[in-house]
């Protein structure tokens, strides 16, 4: 058998309260791509940061072609032929493209001047590399989402490694984009690369991976070659237990009563005449490519974007939003993407967190009822099964499953009338999105509406009884949640009939 | 879960004896310390210092420094900051002192219309830097010293009138010929501002939108009028400060002894409080506020030449804030 | 929000204007000019042949020493020791140099090392104590003030600056004298460090994001070791200037230079915690500190009311670019 | 340096005349009212068409700027308070300009200053210094109370105040701070040194407004028999006279250079102008007040920060520092 060109081997690593790994062994080998999978929190992302040089193992060692070597700086990782696109996106939004690229490695000139035209003819070909068309003098700020993340991959090849770790590349990309990094990602296998690739989207690892290693609690569960396992299996393998990948239906039918309406709602040049409708005890799904108006759509219900034209109704009567306060004060909570730029104060414990949108609820005199809010943090916390369950851990230190469980907690306490979700299980692991899911229903089930933007086809033909299709900021398709299918989706999202 | 025990294990750990010394917040505890043995040196310098009369006294030099770094504390909770806090202080102390002109029937109205003034300025700070976009660090440094020369333009540079008797009891006065009147306000004043820090939904949205605006406006809260809210009680308390000062020297002035837009920065951070914001409260600061004043205190009495004094202040300052950087590692 | 179909060509301009237009240096300037057509328009003496060659070498103090300050600002941190330094340079100089070539260069360059070495320092103790870079320096400020006090008690007419040190500080070809040359010299080297090579990238890198940064492989400490040095080398040009001005020491002389060079940078667009600066627009920064001054002594302006105007000065100049990126991000 | 007769005919010049005060900075309320008196004296003077006051803000650099803006704009006359050294080159290019330059207070060290207008500095710590001692008969501890570190009159009447301890043993002076001319931190430090020392004899303070904070701190722990001398403010004076009023034996004495000389220094140049007689150095009168003349001297119905020694008309009083 070829010998890895990566091996690490007993690695613990231990935060203040958590000890995120414990005597962890995994190996690299070139030419193949090894998937590194796990619930959150089960601590794939510190394991890669350990090899990156980003922390220091509390104990155990690493080799590289057999010599073992101490990893003490991203520098030094880069020099020993690791590179690595990290979870969080890693790139600097007021500097163009090109700086971006090769931050740390700038081709250069004498006295360290930076060779210009060589970084743009460089850069133009990592980015036709990656399919991305944009300028090198772009600034990223101006790229979106899902641009933004294929220029972090663009960044990690720029570097020439032998080894290339993905942690959750996939998390923002839409179906062609994806397509195009498996083949990227097979192209580097072949070419003697290693990959490492940690997904929470199963079939990916399917798709491109030989071998599979999962974690579960900082633990290692075992690593298989890919050709020994199936779906249920991986699953065991992560959770402990078998999951079934069934649709999540309400208890009671969908009543008549409209919670959410618009009328001929349009915003500059975001979304035009879009009439949708959101009865009790409803979740209806909205899919479409990136930039087709269908975040700002949901935003705008929310008063964060504003709207040109058209009317909003909430529970029959018409209601304008200056602010996120009014349309909370109109009985809708909003679950936004990013989680750790909009949905959580970081430094704040969970209890402030949770606490937040409802402080007016349990206060008299402007003074908090200390009381009565630790009561309803404990509630919440263990309703939703939050782990760490100390109400005063900072948020910080919470595994992403954890943190999107939280986001979506401290609205329950305000009781609105329509769940506003954008992207509700970005980066959260089969059990934790199973127990959304759940959430999700048991909040329909007691009479509200949910209006959910997903790019995750498989997500929203699972809990969805309608699902909308934006195209090019109108509404161009409408189908029931039972008898869509992942191909009429995919049809209607491209504006095809 | 494995996991979970161990978490639950150091959450205990952490609250004993040992964790106090260790727990992230407790910068408060080493400034404490570090008050006690610049007061121990005091004490074996000069004996007479140490006197409980002679500590309130010691007590008392704080209180004004404890005000500004009220409103300090409140900006920079916020993940802003206040550098007008010393102009406005100068400008109430002689705008207060013009209007009231030595009556105790003047006394309100002339805070009152000075904390107006004053607040309008806090008003203006808030709204250039939410409504325009323009860094607090300039925004406040600009109307500071439009506030330095608006006080010169209504008195003309010179202090007409005096402290009211009031004020004066205010400034100077003792409780029973023993405690002084200005700590009392000041540590009602401290309990308040750490009980609404803590306990009230202000403080809480103070905390919130420090730690992150966005994710505090998205949860209904008016961040930008908690801000500006926050600048017009800054101005305030350092309309206060100003008055307090008035009564301590009987009068207004042009020139504040130190330099309270920079030491009061560097009391909020000492007493753990983040720069950027969300983390930590008036408690530290006061500390801080209170360490600071012992050190001035301790290096007048002390018969070394002025460069080896602020050599030494800044050293000892240097050396607190080593001190409470390496308590907020973990 | 960003609205970008990943399959629309997106290119953006680079034409010259464009670029200008965007500089965040770009509203100092055009306050710049307001500022001087109404002193051209109100006041005959400033007009006077005479006084653009004055306001340029006043500038030369509070350019240098915004310069200073817009290496460290540009990487994510500040620092109030500029002044502190200045003070030391202006002190120490009358002690240290003769009036011979060899001890004047010679001298120059040992100050300008002094200078350096208290910006490396300053550097490694923000690296080794973690707290907030305006509080520790304001700290180490304090104890540089302590240490120029100790240098030079009071104004000391017995201590001068070497006389031919002084000619070349005030002399001049014809209208342009030699210090505003070297300032112009010094930004130009400024904007090609930190612009065009990997140092200055990697400053800037830091600024907008230190993480980020140290995960792209950049040595974080080394780089903000190095940005403290070159501001404690431009502050001590700036202190030796000064020196040269004043033909002696005065303790005094550096104190209000920590703010006033915070207050060029930010006044000239450089933004606290972005990597994002002008070096063009610090210089425009450092002269609107000073045309302000000389505006209001040809207009004859009321002392008190020249407070109020400079405040609402600053605010305006630091609001127009406020203004515009607020509005920027608006049209998006 | 030698004192001379300065060459009469060299400035006479043509009015009407533009002049200017060229001021450090207007941070206490000596100096608003030494401006006052300048702006005063030249309403005096018909033939004066402008008065420009520039203030630098504390800061050299900017200074410097000011003069050569003034020489830019051709002004007749510059009459400046600067620190000593710094401004010298400033100062020449102006008189190499043809302005004549008059100096006071804080006197510009060069000696093509046209006039200099001073007052000793040394003096008044002398003779603060020796009022101390002589009450003292030469024994006891005491507490000292500084201006502004860094600045020339501030050094000086340190070193005046030291010479004279230094000639009696039996003085102890127990420490010395800077404070800043400013009341409050005059008071605190004078407390700290009070609490510090039980047995302290007197308080040295030559800064401004210092000897004020210094009588309030001995004041509020009923220690009449601490000496406190100071440069005087009328806020010193009232209470001195009110405390002593009351019955305590209290000891005070307070010497000034009056904020006058602004004024002077200006008359003396509008005769350059005009081509009359003016000698190099002129020495400035101090002004004293003693137990005796306290009663005169003290004004109840002016504010604390009134000088005392200025010699403005009283409806100017009354407007600056008029209680109403
Ligand atoms: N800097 C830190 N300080 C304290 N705890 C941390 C820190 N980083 C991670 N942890 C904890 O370590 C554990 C492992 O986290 P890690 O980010 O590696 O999980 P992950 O497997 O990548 O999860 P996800 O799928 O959500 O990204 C979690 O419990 C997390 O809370
Ligand atoms: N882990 C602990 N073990 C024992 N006592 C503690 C502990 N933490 C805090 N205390 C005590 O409780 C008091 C309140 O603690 P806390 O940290 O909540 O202060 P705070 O009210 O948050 O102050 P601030 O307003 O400065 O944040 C502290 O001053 C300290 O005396
Ligand atoms: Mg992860
Ligand atoms: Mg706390």
């Amino acid at each position: 058998m070829q010998e890895p060109f990566l091996k690490v081997t007993g690695v613990c690593k231990e935060f203040p309260g958590v000890r995120a790994l414990d005597n962890v062994s995994f190996e690299c080998l070139l030419g193949s791509v090894h998937a590194l999978i796990g619930e959150n929190g089960a601590g794939k992302s510190t394991l890669i940061k350990i090899l990156c040089g980003v922390y220091q193992p509390t104990r155990g060692e690493t080799c590289l072609n057999g010599s073992p070597v101490r990893i003490e700086h991203p520098d030094q990782a880069a020099k020993l032929g690791i590179s690595v696109i990290h979870q969080e996106l890693n790139l600097l939004p007021a500097f163009t493209v090109a700086e971006n690229l090769f931050l740390g490695h700038e081709p250069s000139k004498n006295l360290g001047a930076i060779d210009r035209g060589q970084v743009r003819a460089k850069a133009q070909e990592l980015l036709a590399r990656v399919g991305v068309n944009v300028d090198p003098d772009t600034l990223v700020k101006d790229l979106s989402l899902a641009q933004k993340q294929m220029v972090e991959i663009a960044k990690a090849l720029s570097q020439e490694s032998k080894i290339i770790v993905m942690d959750e590349p996939t998390a923002a990309l839409n179906h062609n984009e994806v397509e195009k990094l498996m083949e990227i990602i097979r192209n580097l296998a072949a070419t003697n690369h290693g990959v490492i690739f940690i997904s929470h989207r199963l079939e990916e690892v399917f798709q491109v991976c030989d071998t599979v290693t999962v974690l579960r609690d900082g633990q290692l569960v075992g690593t298989k070659s890919i050709s020994e396992l199936d779906m249920e299996k991986i699953v065991e393998m992560m959770t402990g237990k078998a999951i079934l990948g069934t649709r999540v239906d309400g208890k009671n039918p969908v009543q008549q009563r409209k919670l959410l309406e618009t009328r001929n709602l349009s915003a500059k040049s975001w979304f035009h005449d879009i009439n949708i409708t959101v009865r009790a005890g409803e979740i209806v799904g909205l899919i479409g490519l990136e930039g087709q108006g269908q975040r700002e759509f949901i935003r705008s219900l929310y008063g964060v974007v504003k709207t040109t034209s058209g009317q909003i109704f909430v529970d029959e009567q018409p209601v304008t939003f200056r602010n996120a306060k009014d349309a909370i004060r109109a009985g809708l909570a909003f679950v936004p993407e990013e989680r750790k730029v909009e949905g959580l104060c970081l430094v704040l414990d969970l209890l402030q967190n949770m606490a937040l949108p409802t402080l007016k609820d349990r206060q008299r005199f402007g003074f908090i009822d200390v009381e009565k809010e630790r009561s309803m943090g404990k509630d919440l916390i263990a309703a939703l099964q939050v782990h760490p369950s100390n109400p005063m851990h900072k948020a910080n230190n919470l595994s992403g499953g954890n943190q999107q469980k939280i986001v979506i907690a401290k609205w329950l306490p305000a009781k609105p009338k329509v769940f506003l979700f954008s992207e509700p299980t970005r980066g959260v692991d089969i059990g934790a999105k199973e127990e959304i899911y759940q959430l999700m229903r048991s909040v329909t089930d007691q009479g509200a509406g949910v209006l959910m933007f997903s790019t995750d086809m498989g997500e929203l033909l699972r809990v969805c009884d309608r699902i909308l299709v934006m195209y090019e900021g109108h509404i161009v398709k409408e189908f029931r949640g039972t008898e869509a299918t992942r191909e009429m989706l995919m049809t209607a999202q491209w504006g095809l009939a | 879960m494995a996991r979970q025990s161990e978490i639950t294990a150091t959450a205990k750990s952490s609250t004993g004896v040992a964790g106090f010394f260790k727990n992230a917040n407790n910068m408060k505890l080493w400034l404490w310390v570090a008050t006690l043995v610049l007061i121990v040196i005091s004490g074996i310098i000069s004996p007479g210092y140490v006197q409980p009369e002679n500590l309130l006294r010691l007590l008392r030099q704080a209180v004004p420094f404890g005000f500004i770094a009220i409103g300090q504390t409140l900006a920079m909770l916020t993940g802003h900051v206040d550098l007008s806090v010393q102009s406005v202080t100068v400008f109430a102390g002689m705008l207060g002192s013009t209007y009231m002109m030595g009556s105790d029937a003047n006394l309100l109205s002339a805070f009152i219309l000075v904390a107006g003034m004053a607040a309008t300025f806090g008003l203006l700070n808030g709204l250039g830097i939410t409504k325009l976009g323009i860094n607090p660090f300039v925004m406040t440094l600009g109307t500071g010293i439009m506030l330095d020369g608006l006080t010169m333009v209504f008195t003309g540079g010179a202090t007409k009138g005096t402290a009211s008797p009031i004020l004066k009891y205010i400034g100077t006065g003792r409780l029973f010929d023993f405690f002084p009147v200005s700590i009392l306000v000041w540590i009602i004043a401290s309990v308040l501002v750490v009980l609404i820090l803590k306990r009230t939904t202000f403080g809480r949205k103070v905390y919130a939108v420090g730690a992150n605006k966005k994710v505090a406006e998205l949860s209904g809260i008016h961040a930008d009028r908690l801000i500006i809210g926050v600048y017009v009680i800054s101005a305030i308390m350092s309309t206060i400060a100003g008055f307090i000062v008035c009564g301590y020297i009987g009068t207004g002035t042009l020139d504040l002894g130190d330099d309270y837009k920079m030491t009061s920065m560097a009391a909020v951070i000492m007493g753990g409080t983040l720069f950027r914001g969300g983390v930590g409260g008036y408690a530290g600061t006061a500390a801080a506020v209170i360490t600071i004043t012992a050190l001035t205190g301790l290096l007048t009495i002390l018969n070394i030449s002025e460069p080896m004094r602020r050599m030494i202040y800044g050293a000892i300052i240097l050396a607190v804030l080593a001190i409470t950087s390496r308590s907020k590692k973990e | 929000m960003e609205k970008v179909p990943i399959t629309k060509e997106t290119t953006v301009q680079t034409n010259f204007f464009r670029r200008a237009l965007n500089n965040p240096g770009m509203p100092i300037y055009i306050i710049l000019m307001i500022t001087w057509a109404i002193g051209y328009s109100v006041s005959e003496s400033f007009r006077s042949p005479g006084n653009l060659p004055n306001l340029m070498v006043q500038t030369v103090a509070f350019a240098l020493a915004g310069l200073a300050q817009t290496y460290v600002i540009l990487a994510g941190d500040v620092n109030l020791g500029v002044g502190g330094i200045i003070s030391i340079i202006v002190c120490g100089a009358p002690f240290l140099m003769t009036n011979t070539p060899a001890s004047m260069i010679g001298m120059s360059l040992v100050l300008l090392l002094i200078g350096a070495a208290i910006g490396a320092l300053t550097g490694y103790l923000l690296i080794k104590i973690k707290v907030e870079a305006m509080v520790l320096t304001l700290a180490i400020n304090f104890t540089l003030l302590g240490f120029a006090l100790y240098l030079m008690p009071f104004p000391d007419y017995t201590k001068i600056i070497p006389i031919d040190f002084i000619r070349v500080i005030t002399g001049s070809w014809g209208p342009i004298s030699y210090p505003v040359v070297g300032t112009v010299v010094v930004a130009i080297i400024s904007w090609y460090v930190l612009y065009r090579t990997r140092f200055g990238l990697h400053l800037r890198a830091i600024g907008a994001d230190k993480e980020t940064a140290f995960r792209a492989g950049i040595n974080v400490t080394k780089v903000k070791i190095w940005a403290h040095t070159i501001t404690g080398f431009l502050a001590a040009l700036s202190g030796l200037f000064l020196a040269g001005r004043m033909g002696t020491g005065d303790p005094t002389a550096g104190a209000t230079f920590s703010l006033d060079s915070m207050t060029a940078a930010v006044a000239g667009g450089t933004l606290f915690n972005t990597g994002v600066g002008s070096v063009a627009g610090t210089l425009g920064g450092a002269f609107l500190i000073v045309i302000l001054g000389n505006i209001f002594n040809h207009l004859g302006v009321s002392t008190f009311y020249q407070y109020v105007f400079r405040g609402a000065l600053l605010v305006v100049a630091v609001a127009g670019g406020a203004i515009k990126k607020k509005w920027q991000d608006k049209a998006k | 340096e030698d004192n001379y007769v300065v060459d009469a005919k060299k400035w006479k010049k043509k009015g009407p005349y533009t002049v200017a005060l060229c001021n450090i900075s207007v941070v206490n309320s000596w100096r608003v009212a030494m401006v006052e008196e300048f702006k005063y004296e030249a309403s005096k003077h018909k033939d004066i068409k402008q008065v420009v006051v520039t203030d630098a803000a504390n800061n050299v650099a900017k200074q410097i700027a000011d003069m050569e803006d003034l020489i830019t704009k051709k002004v007749d006359l510059i009459v400046i308070t600067a620190p000593p050294t710094a401004l010298v080159p400033a100062v020449e290019k102006a008189v190499d300009a043809g302005i004549p330059v008059v100096s006071f207070d804080s006197v510009v060290d060069s000696p093509k200053v046209t006039v200099k207008n001073i007052a000793d500095q040394s003096e008044i710590g002398e003779q603060l210094a020796q009022y101390i001692a002589t009450q003292l008969k030469g024994k006891g501890k005491v507490a000292m109370l500084t201006g502004i570190a860094g600045t020339t009159p501030g050094q000086m009447r340190y070193e005046g105040a030291l010479k004279v301890f230094k000639k009696y043993p039996g003085i102890k002076v127990v420490g010395q701070v800077w404070t800043n001319s400013a009341y409050d931190q005059a008071k605190r430090a004078a407390e700290n040194f009070i609490s510090a020392n039980p047995d302290l004899k007197a308080i040295y303070a030559d800064g401004g407004p210092s000897g004020y904070g210094a009588m309030q701190a001995t004041y509020e722990a009923k220690r009449p028999d601490i000496i406190v001398v100071g440069t005087g403010s009328n806020g010193h004076f009232n209470l001195w006279k009110k405390w002593r009023d009351s019955g305590a034996k209290v000891r005070s004495f307070a010497i000034q250079d009056p904020p006058g000389d602004s004024a002077v220094a200006l008359a003396l140049g509008m005769k350059l102008l005009r081509g009359q007689k003016v000698q190099h150095i002129e020495k400035m009168k101090l002004w004293t007040c003693t137990d005796k003349t306290l009663d005169k001297v003290a004004r109840p119905d002016l504010g604390d920060d009134y000088i005392n020694s200025t010699f403005l008309p009283e409806e100017m009083k009354v407007k600056l520092w008029g209680k109403k």
